[in-house]
């Protein structure tokens, strides 16, 4: 456990979590998947979302992708812009 | 010109943007708050983003749109915050010499908006309130 | 709204009539005088109309758009005179609670304008001029 | 030739005779058909168009409709609107 990690939280997920960002402890070769799985045992009401993305500085990541100390990290539930 | 603005949306200003004496069409598409979502009367409705990347991801479809429709300017601006009945939350304007490119590249653009841009709308009901697509 | 006009056409006025609390999408498409057609540079177009008719045929392409579409308003504006480069020809707007109907049925009267309307289009060029489809 | 009709043209039609109107005799049984050959006849230069109609009354008219007196009659060279 350190790799702390900032995560920032939109729309479904800020309301479900109560907070616009979360810090999370991840083990230091954590990935895109670990995130999740810490995020969703943390905060069990976000497996009812249809989906959950998570961007890393700006652009989506696929589930396998490392994650480092400075990224810039966002939880993205379903888009619903327009 | 790509923007995500608190403002309300200046049409005629992405209007006189998009013009230029080599086009011949301009298609503008404005998607507006509506009264009701599956006949349930709608209050208002909020739109929040992660204004960093969706600006990269509207840039990326406007990229996209250039490839492959022969665009002379392009307008993508996304209203956010709280938006009554009769606001407009999106303007996607596209400049062409003819119309089928300008038809055809405002909807790829909004369409694909819709699917890949950080961008939430919350709906609120007067007796309740959904994030849109949230859920299963 | 249906009209011809020997004015500017005004898209403010056609937006506010467009508007509506159940219209969730407006398709506008403005179709504008461009400097060049096929390479050759243009001076004006000259717009001419036999305006009793042209009002009918138009009515009758919003009628059957009506039909096809769950349209909540439209205005088909198509201006006649003499226009320079940047000026607008026509404007076509349509007003509906979702987008895919709104620009289908825009694009669908501005397709069907071109083809039964009876307005014709003068190309004058630095030097010379031409009906628009009028030879073989 | 006990039916004058007035018909109304437009664009090049109007370019080539010169004319915004022209008054044209036909027999008293005339149809669209024989409005059509009379105004070949009479301006040759018609005869080069892409297609000419003809609306009766503000209508699109068929090549045997029958032409009446007080019809609005008029000349519809290609149309290019838009």
């Amino acid at each position: 456990m350190d790799l702390p990690v900032s995560v920032l939280l939109f729309g479904i997920t800020r309301d479900l979590t109560g907070q616009s960002a979360v810090t999370i402890s991840l083990s230091q070769d954590a990935r895109v998947s670990d995130l999740l799985n810490q995020l969703h045992q943390q905060f069990p009401p976000l497996t009812g979302i249809r989906s959950l993305l998570v961007a890393v500085n700006g652009e989506y990541a696929e589930a396998d992708q490392l994650l480092n100390r400075n990224d810039e990290i966002a939880l993205i539930p379903p888009v619903s812009g327009g | 010109m790509i923007a995500i603005t608190i403002d309300p949306i200046d049409v005629a200003a992405a209007m006189t943007y998009l013009q230029s004496d080599q086009a011949g069409a301009i298609d503008l598409f404005l998607g507006i708050v509506r009264n009701n979502t599956q006949e349930r009367p709608v209050d208002r409705l909020e739109y929040e983003a992660y204004d960093r990347m969706a600006i990269t991801e509207m840039q990326k479809i406007a990229d996209e749109a250039q490839q492959r429709w022969p665009i002379i300017r392009y307008a993508v601006i996304h209203r956010k915050g709280i938006l009554k009945i009769g606001e407009m939350a999106v303007l996607i304007g596209v400049s062409t010499a003819h119309r089928a490119d300008a038809f055809e590249a405002c909807r790829y653009i909004i369409d694909t908006i819709k699917k890949t841009v950080p961008i939430w709308k919350k709906e609120v009901f007067i007796d309740g309130e959904e994030w849109v697509n949230a859920h299963p």
